[in-house]
């Protein structure tokens, strides 16, 4: 995982510009002063340099603490950093896969797309992005093995810079058994259960949909990926397993590799993926289920 | 059974009762999506009006799914109180609403459990925003576990502190700010990035540890999956609460992975831990309109019916806190702030009536056609209608889970606006460790005291 | 004007289904049933047959009045009552002018259009509502005399029940003085500063815009009349009057067409319209500003 | 002058204050009919941020109409009082946001005089729903006339009684129904269908006799154009308050035929009248956004500016009432419940803040997207925000002016939901005429006494 210590450096968000006491109904120099803790506390004493003004907190966290008040309210600065983002996470939705700088990186794999027709029907109509075009499932190889489904799902952005680190990783072994292959397919305007038409299609032993996470305020490069054993049309998604913040603030691709490797190894002992398989990986990797 | 009115001079029949009701719901994308929504306003007011004549007693007659096929159904039939529904069992769904208008609160209460699920979504469609907030102000609900949630004047918050990589220090972080802005007495629950077994019992033991070091009269939660939760309590870990998403329907619980004796399981380990102090309520629940239809397990029930249904399942157990996640899913099912506000209000609504300790996720995602403002009203409705708790996110903004709630500074206006406060033993504690009193951080709040240094 | 009896026939709405006594909180049979007021009152001994009942004030109008109670709220029937006529009235906005049957009525008179494309753009675009087709205006003939403007705006409905009625009324004696003449078009798409641009291309001394009114829960067949002096591009309102309200509930074609009269001669006597024109006409019809 | 802000790369120029101004207004169909509304989401978030960081003293240097041109600029800017204004006379606009939310009410009030309309926009748009309603909740301003407007805790409400043909009886009839639900305390005022000087008479006779009557501790008004009240007052007519339109622009009041010296005459021969027993503030503005529009007035100035700036006119007599017709215009303005539900919140916080008595007329037209369940929605945030009044409507149905606003039952809602009172000589009146007990009519409010036999 990304130590906290990285992310320090991004200085995550605007300066502080909060800081009315509201009892006193005073404005004042736009920085919420708070007197040092002491530095001996209640049940144990404090050790080296804990944060003594409240904004410090965000060292820790790229979550928004430690905004201060005007009132009961978020100062105004902070306020409008937050319709700043808003703005951007909305633009987020719309963006659109490069599949070219896609296969430029992956090779000529095949590019298939769901019913969907536009993006807002994409938002609207789940059951059509659920669905591969009769032609395009025609179309499809029966290669077996493992598939992974690259697909833009809410936030084109986030798989288009998550994916391939990601494949690459994955790809350094192969999946479940020495003998067994990756094959990779890109979706386009495609849900999570797309990945059991696809898999059903191309007779693999399991899929694995690397999926665009719905953008939020602070992150609009976050990818998702939902690992099916045997997938097959009506899967549902206690039958699968999710791993998600797949994002350079998040899980990092090697981490979420291992992750997905770790499950895929477990769904072959059990012969299924899902509520019944459990994420006991520990960190040092070596629990099987 | 069919029904019929006219409208204009135009005869409208609706098949069923699950037609019935699905064409008297007011419009979202959700219902067009299930092909059940009405395909006109007048359509919609013909099926208002006949569910309005409809006797509340012939829901006990015909299920919107067969008993055969649904577990739910079953539950919802085989529990209910005839005595309980005997003081309205007389009334169409219409005289329902009137009745429930003009009841004074101690007479509603005790209708609870005499009333099945799809009656409250039934009496929910014919009514207007304002009745949604009038009745549900007076319907009062009280759980305990370490502190006493839902009494009458007080407005709690669930602390959400979540942190995309699980990080200790993050999630740390994030309940002292919310703590020093006065949230947390619902719970400190925070949904866990990954459903690994060894990150959760490591936040469980960390939650703990900030609880226990500044003594917080509350609770703490890890969202994971039930069968993580039950895992984690084999493995001995503090567990306060159990927490579950659930739904309307068997089909989409199994694709939630649970059954209704999984939870019975998980609930009775709960309480066999008997970590609560001043009550024994450890069922923490969430819920939202479309899970079903999302799962494909929604049987052609319009979603809001649905979502009251997921209340049935709810009340077999004995929650501590029950919440929709009103905005969370996505515009598929509820398009913009519009259609989000009424289903919140709705589903607070339902639940109150249904005796649950109803709060709401108060919150929008960023496909959906909703902004802060949208929030701040259906925030100031909730808080009037006398909701149970909402959510607090550091600035509105949940870094893992990709959307906005409320904000530990949206739940202090809420507060302030209505004059509402939280649970009394939560007030006394905040009173206690000087939190509130300016913008210092007081001593006794530290971080250092829980490793943030 | 329409006798409060003659609208007493009409029954305006369903049933009274109120009734709940909100301090007790029992359903009652869905009738308000209020005790007899005693015959003697306060100030003054009642005489006749004063309404007794609450519900029985809707002898006197066709507002909503005497719904009862639910708790604070209105009854389910009245609330459900209220719902239907709104999508009514929500349909009538989007009602079009038969054009052909007001010709049918009226003679061949010219049909013009305003710059609005579509019933949405009406509603958006004011502004194209008030400006007619370059082509529509260079058509026109220039008449003089009084030109009535008949236009759909927000109610086509109301206009196309009331402006032959008033139309036949107004026509039965020339507009201002003998020798003057009215003179008749159709706009479609039109807002009221329309009839400003055809009374000027007209070269008309006075213009009148027969126009549907907003349609109102109680009322979608509702027409206004405005009069302008003068009419010319850049008129404001102030230097209009209006008459509201025209339909069987409200202004009699007959009592309208008399006031348009009245105004017409007023307002060639001070060689205007609008707020300096009083509209002093007493029952009798006499005075004269 | 011109502003500049970079969001995202992209950098944002606002030629001068009245674009930057009308590019920093949430969206709305108004500014955008007009041209001036911002194109995207990023440069209304850059004209903003370059709004908040605009000092407030700015806005006595440029005015957004000028000078010269325009009687309301001048009436703004000479009499604007700069002892008022020092105390806030330092800020920006996003720092007098944060001043604003954290002051508390005593040092708010004294503000009014020393904020121009402009400035009370300006922070307007950069606040959210919530921060409209902590704030307004703050700004208490009280009138009087026959009794007591505004007081903490009390939520007035004007009965409109109107009718098609401005029939006696019917308008009676709606009179008796609004005092028998609690409604008329703000002012029994009737919109005549007609401006016909003999109609005017009459009603004016026939609501002071009602009045007169019961003994109604209220004021009773005919908002007829302000020429035809002064002539009704010339003819001896009995005229409690004055009413007309105003906006912001001399162009638009020239389009509604006043000037601002004609509604000082007007004001002059009301306060002769001496009519006032407690009170002798006798007169009753109304606006709304999109009239300086739609009379091609607005000079580009975007129209929330200029709805404030019809504000600036109001406080220059002593109005007993003012408020905003918000929905009433059409959807053009304001396209449909949302925007319908921030411009509300958003005059009611401007009018408070500027000292105004200010009420809002909640509505919708049937041409807008907007229903019952958006009313209530503002009627309830508009109820916490403590607005001074609203319409009371016969079953929310105005049946001569086509469009839907609040009825008195939604009165009775407001008050109910956050325990507020009438004006305490009318609640006082209430009690003594034994009405809110029950269905019945009592005796002394008999129909028969006010002809309705
Ligand atoms: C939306 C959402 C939901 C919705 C799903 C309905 C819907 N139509 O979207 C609801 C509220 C019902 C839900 C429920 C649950 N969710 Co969820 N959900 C999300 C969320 C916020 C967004 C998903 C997304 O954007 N997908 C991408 C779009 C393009 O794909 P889609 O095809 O439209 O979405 C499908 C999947 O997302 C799937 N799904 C949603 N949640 C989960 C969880 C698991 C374990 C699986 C396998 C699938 C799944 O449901 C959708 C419809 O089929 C993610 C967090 C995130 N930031 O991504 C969490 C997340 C995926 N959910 C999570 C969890 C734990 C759950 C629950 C198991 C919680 C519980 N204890 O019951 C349940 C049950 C899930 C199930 N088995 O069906 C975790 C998974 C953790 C993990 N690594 O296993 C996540 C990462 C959030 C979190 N950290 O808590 N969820
Ligand atoms: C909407 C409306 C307004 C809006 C107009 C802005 C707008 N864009 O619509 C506002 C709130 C600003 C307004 C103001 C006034 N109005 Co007005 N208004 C209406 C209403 C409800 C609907 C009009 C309509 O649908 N027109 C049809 C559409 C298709 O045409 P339009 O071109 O879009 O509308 C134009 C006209 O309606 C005009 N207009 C609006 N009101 C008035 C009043 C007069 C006297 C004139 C000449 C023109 C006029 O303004 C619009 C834009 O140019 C009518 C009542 C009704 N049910 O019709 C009252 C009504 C027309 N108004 C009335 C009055 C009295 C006024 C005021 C004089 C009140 C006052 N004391 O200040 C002012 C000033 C009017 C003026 N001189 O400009 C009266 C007229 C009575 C009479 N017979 O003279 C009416 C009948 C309502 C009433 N009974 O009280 N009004």
């Amino acid at each position: 995982m990304t130590a906290p210590d990285d992310r320090r450096a991004e200085a995550p968000r605007a300066p502080s510009t909060g800081g009315l006491n509201p009892a006193r109904g005073e404005a004042d120099d736009r920085r919420a002063e708070a007197p040092r803790a002491p530095s001996t506390g209640g049940l144990n004493p404090a050790r080296g340099d804990s944060p003594t003004l409240w904004h410090d907190l965000r060292r820790f966290t790229e979550a928004r603490v430690g905004l201060g008040r005007a009132g009961n309210a978020v100062p105004t600065a902070a306020h409008l950093d937050f319709q700043e983002a808003h703005a951007a996470a909305r633009d987020a939705v719309w963006s659109a896969l490069d599949v070219e700088a896609l296969r430029a990186e992956l090779g000529p794999v095949p590019v298939l797309r769901s019913e969907v027709e536009d993006r807002r029907s994409y938002l609207l109509r789940p059951d059509l992005g659920r669905r591969l075009r009769a032609a395009d499932r025609a179309g499809l190889p029966r290669t077996g093995g493992t598939v992974i489904v690259v697909a833009d799902g809410l936030c084109a952005s986030g798989v288009q810079r998550q994916a391939v680190p990601l494949i690459r990783a994955l790809s350094a072994e192969p999946p479940v058994a020495p003998e067994a292959r990756w094959h990779i397919v890109i979706v386009e305007q495609g849900r999570v259960a797309i990945g059991d038409e696809v898999g059903e299609a191309m007779g693999a032993e399991a899929v694995v949909v690397l999926i665009g996470e719905r953008p939020g305020l602070s992150a609009q490069d976050s990818m998702g990926a939902y690992l099916t054993w045997a997938p097959r049309r009506g899967r549902t998604d206690a039958e699968r397993n999710c791993i998600s913040n797949i994002r350079p603030g998040g899980l990092s691709a090697a981490e979420a590799a291992a992750k997905i490797r770790w499950l895929l190894r477990g769904a072959k002992a059990i012969g299924a993926t899902g509520v019944r398989l459990k994420d006991d990986m520990t960190s040092t990797g070596l629990a099987l289920p | 059974m069919a029904f019929r009115h006219v409208i204009g001079g135009t005869s409208y029949v609706f098949g069923d009762l699950r037609a019935l009701l699905a064409r008297a719901t007011p419009f979202r994308s959700g219902d067009a999506l299930a092909g059940v929504a009405a395909t006109s306003a007048a359509e919609r007011v013909a099926a208002q009006k006949a569910l309005a004549d409809l006797p509340l007693k012939h829901f006990l007659a015909e299920a919107v799914i067969p008993y055969e096929d649904d577990d739910v159904t079953r539950l919802i039939l085989d529990s209910h109180d005839g005595a309980g529904f005997a003081p309205v069992a007389h009334l169409t769904v219409g005289g329902f609403r009137d009745w429930l208008l003009a009841a004074p609160p101690e007479e509603i209460a005790p209708l609870a459990r005499g009333l099945t699920p799809e009656m409250a979504a039934a009496v929910s469609k014919i009514m207007r925003v304002s009745d949604l907030i009038a009745v549900a102000q007076k319907c009062r609900v009280v759980t305990r576990f370490r502190n006493t949630i839902g009494l009458p004047g007080t407005l709690s918050i669930r602390l959400q502190p979540n942190h995309p990589t699980d990080d200790a220090r993050g999630v740390a972080a994030s309940v002292l700010d919310g703590l020093l802005l006065g949230a947390g007495d619902a719970v400190i629950g925070i949904n866990p990035a990954t459903d690994n077994i060894e990150a959760v019992l490591r936040l469980l033991g960390m939650l703990d540890e900030v609880r226990t070091r500044f003594d917080i009269p509350t609770q703490s939660c890890v969202l994971c999956h039930v069968t993580t939760a039950m895992l984690a309590m084999e493995r001995g870990a503090p567990v306060d609460l159990v927490f579950q998403s659930i739904g309307g329907t068997q089909g989409v619980n199994d694709s939630f992975g649970v059954t209704l004796g999984l939870l019975r399981e998980a609930e009775d380990a709960a309480l066999a831990l008997k970590r609560g102090t001043i009550g024994q309520d450890v069922m923490y629940f969430e819920t939202g309109q479309g899970s079903a239809l999302s799962a494909e397990a929604h049987r052609g029930v319009d979603q809001q019916t649905l979502e009251a249904r997921a209340y049935g399942v709810a009340r077999a157990y004995s929650p501590l806190l029950v919440n929709s996640v009103v905005g969370f899913i996505g515009p598929e099912y509820l398009f913009d702030g519009k259609q989000i506000l009424r289903a919140g209000l709705e589903d607070h609504f339902c639940g109150k009536l249904l005796g649950l300790p109803m709060g709401v996720d108060i919150c929008y995602t960023n496909h959906a056609e909703a902004d802060q403002d949208d929030m701040d009203t259906l925030l100031t409705c909730l808080a009037v209608a006398g909701v149970t708790y909402i959510m607090g996110v550091p600035g509105a903004d949940d870094v893992m889970l990709a959307y906005q709630s409320t904000s530990f500074h949206d739940g202090l206006y809420a507060r302030a606006a209505l004059g509402k406060t939280p649970a009394p033993e939560f007030a006394e504690w905040l009173e206690r460790m000087g939190i509130g009193k300016g913008e210092a951080i007081p001593a006794a709040m530290s971080p250092a005291l829980i490793g943030l240094e």
